[in-house]
C-alpha cells in the first residue's frame, strides 16, 4: 500500500471507473481544460477525451440537471459542482430530482448520478463559499450522501457511488486534498452506508465524519497522553446512517462526542444524538456533548474564522466535559 | 405553411383516422378525468389538455420510437400520443397498482420508460436539464434518438430554460424545445410575464433556428413537426418550435379563471382542433360523418373500458410505500 | 374576538401591515390577478394596486433575489413562494442571499425580507409537491424560520416577521387554510423565538409546531379521554429556538414525544430531542420519542401517502410508549 | 464610436487626469494585492481587475451619485471607481477592523453603502436579481437613480441572468446590465461556454436594447456608458451593454493558465488601457509625460500610505463574531 493524499485517492477513484466502464463520464466546470478547480482531474481531459471530461458553462441548474437526464438514460455521469455551495443552486435538480425520481414514478427510472461537491472553511473564502451543509441534503430520502474522511474511504466509496444504481451526493473537503493515509493500488470498493472504527479506545466514544475526523483522530493523540483512550466511529455516509458501531462503543465507554465541521442546530450531530438516546438510552451515563461550528455566516478574517469553526481543543474539552 | 400541405397529402387515411381517433380519445379521457375529480376519485391537482389536442398528437405521429419524449405536469395528452394504453393512464389517475407509475405519481407524473416516454415533470422547467442528458446520452453513445421537448409559454422565463437552450447549442445536442404557448402560465397572460410574446424570439438569444405555427390545426402541426425534427436529426443539433394553442379549461381544476373573459375563451373554442379536423376530414371527402361517428363511439367505448379496467384495479399494497426508493428496494 | 380561518388570519396581518406601511408590497406567482392560489391575497389586487401586489414570472430565483435587493434598498417586501417545494430553486438566494448579506458586509446592509411559503402533504400531490422541509431553511445562520399553528399566532408573528429587519421564512400549511381559531380584530404582534404552552397537562410533554400542533391537539384529546393529560408546546419558530417553556414542562412530567410533519432522520426533533437531553438531562426519565414522516418521497395514492404521514395515532402511541 | 468622441471632448483636464489616476491607482493597488497575497496577508481568493481598469473606471465615471452599483467578486477597480478610498479597500483585504465590510467580506465582498455602492458577490449572476430589486425599489418610491449591474461573460450562462434580464423588461426597471466580456468564465473560452460569442445577442431575445463596445479605451466606454445611461434614465427600462475587455492575470492568484497561450496575452498587453489612456493623453498634448509621472508617484504614495494604513489597522475584536448577524446582534 502506497501513502497518497485525498486528493490522488479521489482522483485514481475517477480514473480507474473511467477506464472500467465507457458509461462513466464527468461533467462540470473546469474539469477539462483546467484540470479541476482542486486539481483532482488533472490530466484527465489529455487522456479520456472532451466527450469524457466535459467543462460546462457556469450554470449548475443544468450541470445536475443534464447529469440526471444522462443517468436516466444509461450513463453514470460523475456531476462536480465546485463547490458545495453552489449546490444550492442545484438543489432542485436535485432533492425534487436525483432523489425522487425512481420512486415518483414507480421505478422506472433508475438515476445512478454521482455529484461531487466540495465544501468546508477555513480557508477564508467568506460566507458563501465555506459552508459544510451536508446535513441538508442527508434529509432528503432517495439520496445517498458520503463524506468520507481518509484517503482510503475516499477511492473505496466513490468507486461504490460510480457503481451504485442510486443518486450519491459526494462530499470532499477542501482542506483535506493533500492529506495522506494508506490506500492500496488496484481496484477495492468500500460499502455504502457503514460506519468505521478508525481508532480503539476504551473510554470515550467519538462519533464524526470528514473534517471531523481529522480533527477527532488530532483531539484522540492529545487526550491519550492524558491516558484517556477515544474510541472513534467514522460515519462516513449520512444516509444511509449506520450507528451500529457508534452503539457498540457506547455500550462500553458511556460516555460520547460528536463532531462535525457544520453549525451545530439542526446538524449532523442532533440525529446522531437523537438516535442513539433512543437506541442506547439506558448507556448514555452523561450527556452527549457536541462539537460544532458556531452559529454564524464565516466570516474573512483568519482569527474570527477559526473562532467560529470547531478545533481539536473544543474536541479534548468535550471529552474532558462528558467524563 | 407549404411544406405542412405537402406532408398532409402524403398522409393515408388510416394515418388520418388514427389522428382523429387519438385526438378524440385525448378529449374524452380528459372529460372523464374531470369527472372522476369531481367524484373525488381523483386527488392532487389535474391540469386538462383540452384544446390543445393538435399538438401532441400532430408532433408524436411523426416521431420515431427511438425519438425521446419529456412533457410536465399537462401529460395526459402526451402520454397518450406516446402510446401508452388509456386504462394505464386512467388508472394512474386513480393512484391504483395497475398505473403506468403503480399509482405513485399520479396525474402529473406518467411515463412509460418502454415506449421512450420519460415523463411528465410537475416542476416547471426542471426536466428541460433532463431533455439535455437525454440528448448527451444519445450522442454519446452514437444513438440516432432525437429528445422532444414540451413545455409551456409560462416555462420559458425560469432559469432552466436559458441553462438548458444554452447548453443544448454549445454541446451540440439533438433536442427539439418544443413550447407550448396556450397564451398562459396559470393566470399570467405571456406579455405579463415575458419581456417578448413571440416566445420563439427567444431562441434567438442562442442563435438557435425557430419557428412559430398554428397548433390548433394537427396536420400544420404535423408538418411542421416533420421539418423540425428532420432538421434536428439531420444536423444533430437544436431546433426550437413554437406552437401557439389555447386552453379551454381552467389552469387545473378548480380554477376561478378571474384572468380571461368568457368571450376570449368562445373566440378560442371555435379553433377547436377537433372540430376543424373533423370538417376538414369530412370537407375533403377523407371521411363522411358517419365514420367519425363511429369513431367516436369506439372512443367512447374505450375510455369507458379503462375507466371499468381502472376502477377494478387494486389499490397498491401497503409495503409498496417502501419500494422502488433506492435501487436495491 | 372572532373566529376566523388561518387563510384569513394571514391574509388580514398582510392586508393591515400594507395598510399600515407604504414600504410594505407583495410579489410573487399568482398572488395579484388571481388572488393568490390559495386565495389568501384575494381582493388585495383590486384595493392596493399592481404596483404593491406585483405578479412574477415563473422564475423563484429571481422573485427571492429581486425582494432581497428591493430589501436592501429599503422596501419591504413579502416575497411569496408558490410553495415551498420551489424554494429549492431559490435556495441559493435565501441561505446566501437573505442569510449572509447583512452579516458578510459588516452589517451595512438590512434585508427585511419575508419569504412566504406553503408546504406540507396530504394533498395527493406527489413526491416534488408534498414536502415539508422546514428544518432544511431553519439550518442557516442568519435565516429566521417561523412555522404558526394557529390562526392567532398566523397573524401576530406574519406582523411581526414584516416588520423585524431580518430575514424571515414564513412557513404555512396548506392543509392547515381552513383551520379555524379566535383572532382579535385589530394590530397585535408576537415575539419572534419564543415558544408557547397550546394545552395544559402534566402527565407528559409534546413539543409541536404547525401541523405537527393540530394533530397534538386531537391527539392530546384521545388521551385525556384515557386520563392522560398532555402538555402540548409550541415552537412557532425554528430558528430561533426556544426550549424553555419545553424544559420547564420536561421538569414536571419527565416523558416527552416530538412531533413533526416531516421527515424523521435530521429532522427538527432531532435537535429538540438532542437540546432537551443537552439541557434537561436528569428530567428525562425514558427515550424522548420522535413522532414524523416515514423516509420516502410521498406517493401520490392516498392509502400509501396517509401511510407515511404522521397521523394522531402515531401520536398517541408514542405518549404510551414513553408512559 | 462618434459619440463617445463628443464626450471625450467635452472632458476638462481635471477630469481627464482624475481618471487617468483612478486607473493607475487600480493597477497600482492590484500589483500590491498580489504582493500582499503573496506574502500571506491577503487569504481566500483574490481576483485582480489588471486590464479592465477602463471598464470601471470609464463606466463609473459617468454614473450620479443616486445610481446604484454591483459587481461580482472582481470587484476591487470598481470599488475605486465608486469612490471609496484604497486604505479602506486594503484594509479589507487584509481582514481588518477598519475594512469596508469590518473584515468580515474580504476581497470578494467589498461595499459601501453610503456610496451607493451595493457590494461585490461571489456566487456568480447572484447579484443580477439583487440590481433588478434596487432597480424596483428606485420605481417604487419614485428615486431617479439607474441600477447599475456588472458581470462577466461566464455569468451570462446562468440561470440568474435569464430571470433578471426577463424580469427587468417586463417591469420596466431601470437598470444598465453591464457585462464585462473578458472572454473568459476562469478557464473556459466565451465560445466553448455560450451559445453565441457576442453576448449582446442575449439581448434580443428580450426584445432589449443593447450594443458591444471596446473596453481597452476608456473614453470609448465613457461614451458608451453616457450614452446607456442616459437611455436607462430617459426610458426607465433596461440597456444591455457588452463591454469587451481582457484580463490580464490569471482568474485568481494561482490559476496555472493552461487555457491560453502566452502570444495571446501579449497580444491582449498591447491594448493595455492604460498604456492607450497614456498615449493618448500625451498625443493630444493635455498632459506631458511629466505630468503624468508625477500623478503615478502619487498613486504609488497613495498606496503604500494605505498599505500602512491597513496594516497598523486592528483585527476585529473576537466578539465581532458575533455581531451583525441579526439587526439586534
Ligand atoms: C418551479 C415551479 N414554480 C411554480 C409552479 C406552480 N405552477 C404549476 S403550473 C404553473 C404555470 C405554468 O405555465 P406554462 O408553463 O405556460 O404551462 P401550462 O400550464 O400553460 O401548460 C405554475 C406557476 C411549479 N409547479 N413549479
Ligand atoms: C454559481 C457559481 N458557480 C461557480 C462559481 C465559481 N466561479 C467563480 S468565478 C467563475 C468564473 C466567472 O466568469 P465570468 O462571469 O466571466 O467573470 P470573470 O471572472 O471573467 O470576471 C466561476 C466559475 C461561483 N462563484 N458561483
Ligand atoms: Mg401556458
Ligand atoms: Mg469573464
Amino acid at each position: 500500500m502506497a501513502e497518497i493524499t485525498m486528493r490522488e485517492a479521489i482522483s485514481q477513484a475517477l480514473w480507474e471507473e473511467m477506464e472500467r466502464d465507457e458509461r462513466v463520464f464527468i461533467m462540470g466546470e473546469e474539469v477539462g481544460l483546467w484540470g479541476g478547480t482542486y486539481a483532482v482531474t488533472r490530466n484527465f481531459y489529455d487522456h479520456f477525451g472532451a466527450e469524457r471530461v466535459r467543462d460546462t458553462p457556469i450554470a449548475e441548474g443544468v450541470i445536475v440537471g443534464a447529469a440526471n437526464g444522462a443517468a436516466m438514460a444509461g450513463l453514470r455521469p460523475v456531476a462536480e459542482l465546485m463547490t458545495i455551495n453552489f449546490a444550492f443552486l442545484a438543489m432542485d435538480q436535485i432533492v425534487n430530482g436525483s432523489a425522487k425520481i425512481r420512486a415518483m414514478f414507480g421505478g422506472q427510472f433508475t438515476v445512478p448520478i454521482v455529484i461531487r461537491a466540495v465544501g468546508g472553511g477555513g480557508r477564508q473564502l467568506g460566507a458563501t463559499h465555506s459552508q459544510t451543509p451536508d446535513v441538508v441534503f442527508a434529509h432528503f430520502p432517495g439520496m445517498k450522501v458520503i463524506a468520507p474522511g481518509t484517503p482510503y474511504d475516499a477511492k473505496g466509496l466513490l468507486k461504490a457511488a460510480i457503481r451504485t444504481d442510486d443518486p450519491v451526493l459526494f462530499i470532499e473537503n477542501a482542506t483535506m486534498y493533500q492529506s495522506k493515509g494508506e490506500v492500496p493500488d488496484g481496484d477495492y470498493v468500500e460499502p455504502i452506508g457503514v460506519s468505521k472504527v478508525q481508532r480503539e479506545g476504551s473510554d470515550v466514544t467519538i462519533i464524526t465524519y470528514s473534517k471531523g475526523l481529522q480533527l477527532s483522530l488530532q483531539a484522540a493523540e492529545e487526550l491519550s497522553s492524558e491516558g484517556i483512550e477515544a474510541q472513534i466511529i467514522d460515519l462516513r455516509s449520512l444516509r444511509p446512517l449506520d450507528l451500529g458501531p457508534a452503539i457498540e462503543s457506547l455500550k462500553q465507554t458511556n460516555r460520547a462526542v460528536i463532531v462535525e465541521e457544520g453549525w451545530r442546530s439542526y446538524g449532523v450531530g442532533a440525529e446522531v444524538a437523537a438516535r442513539l438516546y433512543e437506541e442506547a438510552f439506558d448507556y448514555i451515563d452523561s450527556p452527549l456533548k457536541r462539537v460544532a461550528q458556531v452559529e454564524v455566516p464565516l466570516p474573512y478574517n483568519r482569527e474570527l474564522e477559526q473562532m467560529a469553526l470547531p478545533q481539536i481543543g473544543d474536541i479534548v474539552k468535550a471529552v474532558r466535559e462528558v467524563l | 405553411m407549404a411544406e405542412a400541405n405537402v406532408a398532409v397529402k402524403t398522409l393515408d387515411k388510416k394515418e388520418l383516422l388514427r389522428l382523429y381517433h387519438e385526438m378524440a380519445l385525448v378529449r374524452r379521457l380528459e372529460e372523464e378525468a374531470a369527472h372522476l375529480y369531481q367524484q373525488g376519485k381523483i386527488g392532487g391537482f389535474l391540469h386538462l389538455y383540452i384544446g390543445q389536442e393538435a399538438v401532441a398528437s400532430g408532433l408524436l405521429s411523426v416521431r420515431r420510437p427511438e425519438d425521446h419524449v419529456l412533457t410536465a405536469y399537462r401529460d395526459h395528452g402526451v402520454a397518450i400520443a406516446c402510446g401508452i394504453e388509456v386504462k394505464y393512464v386512467i388508472a394512474e389517475l386513480l393512484g391504483k397498482a395497475t398505473g403506468v407509475s403503480k399509482g405513485k405519481g399520479g396525474s402529473m407524473h406518467l411515463a412509460d420508460v418502454r415506449l421512450n416516454y420519460w415523463g411528465g415533470y410537475a416542476i416547471v422547467g426542471s426536466h428541460l436539464p433532463l431533455a439535455a442528458g437525454i440528448a448527451l446520452a444519445d450522442k454519446y453513445k452514437g444513438e440516432p434518438g432525437v429528445t422532444i421537448c414540451m413545455f409551456g409559454d409560462g416555462a420559458t422565463n425560469i432559469g432552466y430554460f436559458h441553462e438548458a437552450l444554452n447548453l443544448s447549442m454549445v454541446w451540440d445536442l439533438p433536442v427539439l424545445w418544443l413550447c407550448e404557448n396556450n397564451q398562459y402560465g396559470m393566470g399570467t397572460a405571456v406579455e405579463r410575464a415575458s419581456a417578448v410574446e413571440e416566445i420563439r424570439q427567444k431562441a434567438e438569444g442562442y442563435g438557435m433556428p425557430n419557428s412559430r405555427i398554428n397548433g390548433m390545426d394537427v396536420l400544420e402541426v404535423r408538418g411542421a413537426a416533420e421539418e423540425a425534427l428532420g432538421y434536428v436529426r439531420e444536423n444533430g443539433t437544436p431546433y426550437f418550435l413554437e406552437v401557439v394553442t389555447y386552453r379551454f379549461q381552467g389552469h387545473s381544476i378548480g380554477d376561478p379563471e378571474r384572468y380571461r373573459d368568457k368571450e376570449e375563451v368562445d373566440r378560442w373554442r371555435e379553433a377547436d382542433p377537433i372540430k376543424i379536423f373533423r370538417k376538414h376530414l369530412i370537407d375533403t371527402g377523407a371521411f363522411s360523418v358517419d365514420d367519425l361517428s363511429i369513431e367516436e363511439e369506439r372512443v367512447d367505448q374505450e375510455v369507458a373500458e379503462a375507466v371499468e379496467f381502472a376502477e377494478a384495479s387494486p389499490d397498491p399494497p401497503p409495503e409498496a410505500l417502501y419500494e422502488n426508493i433506492y435501487a436495491d428496494s
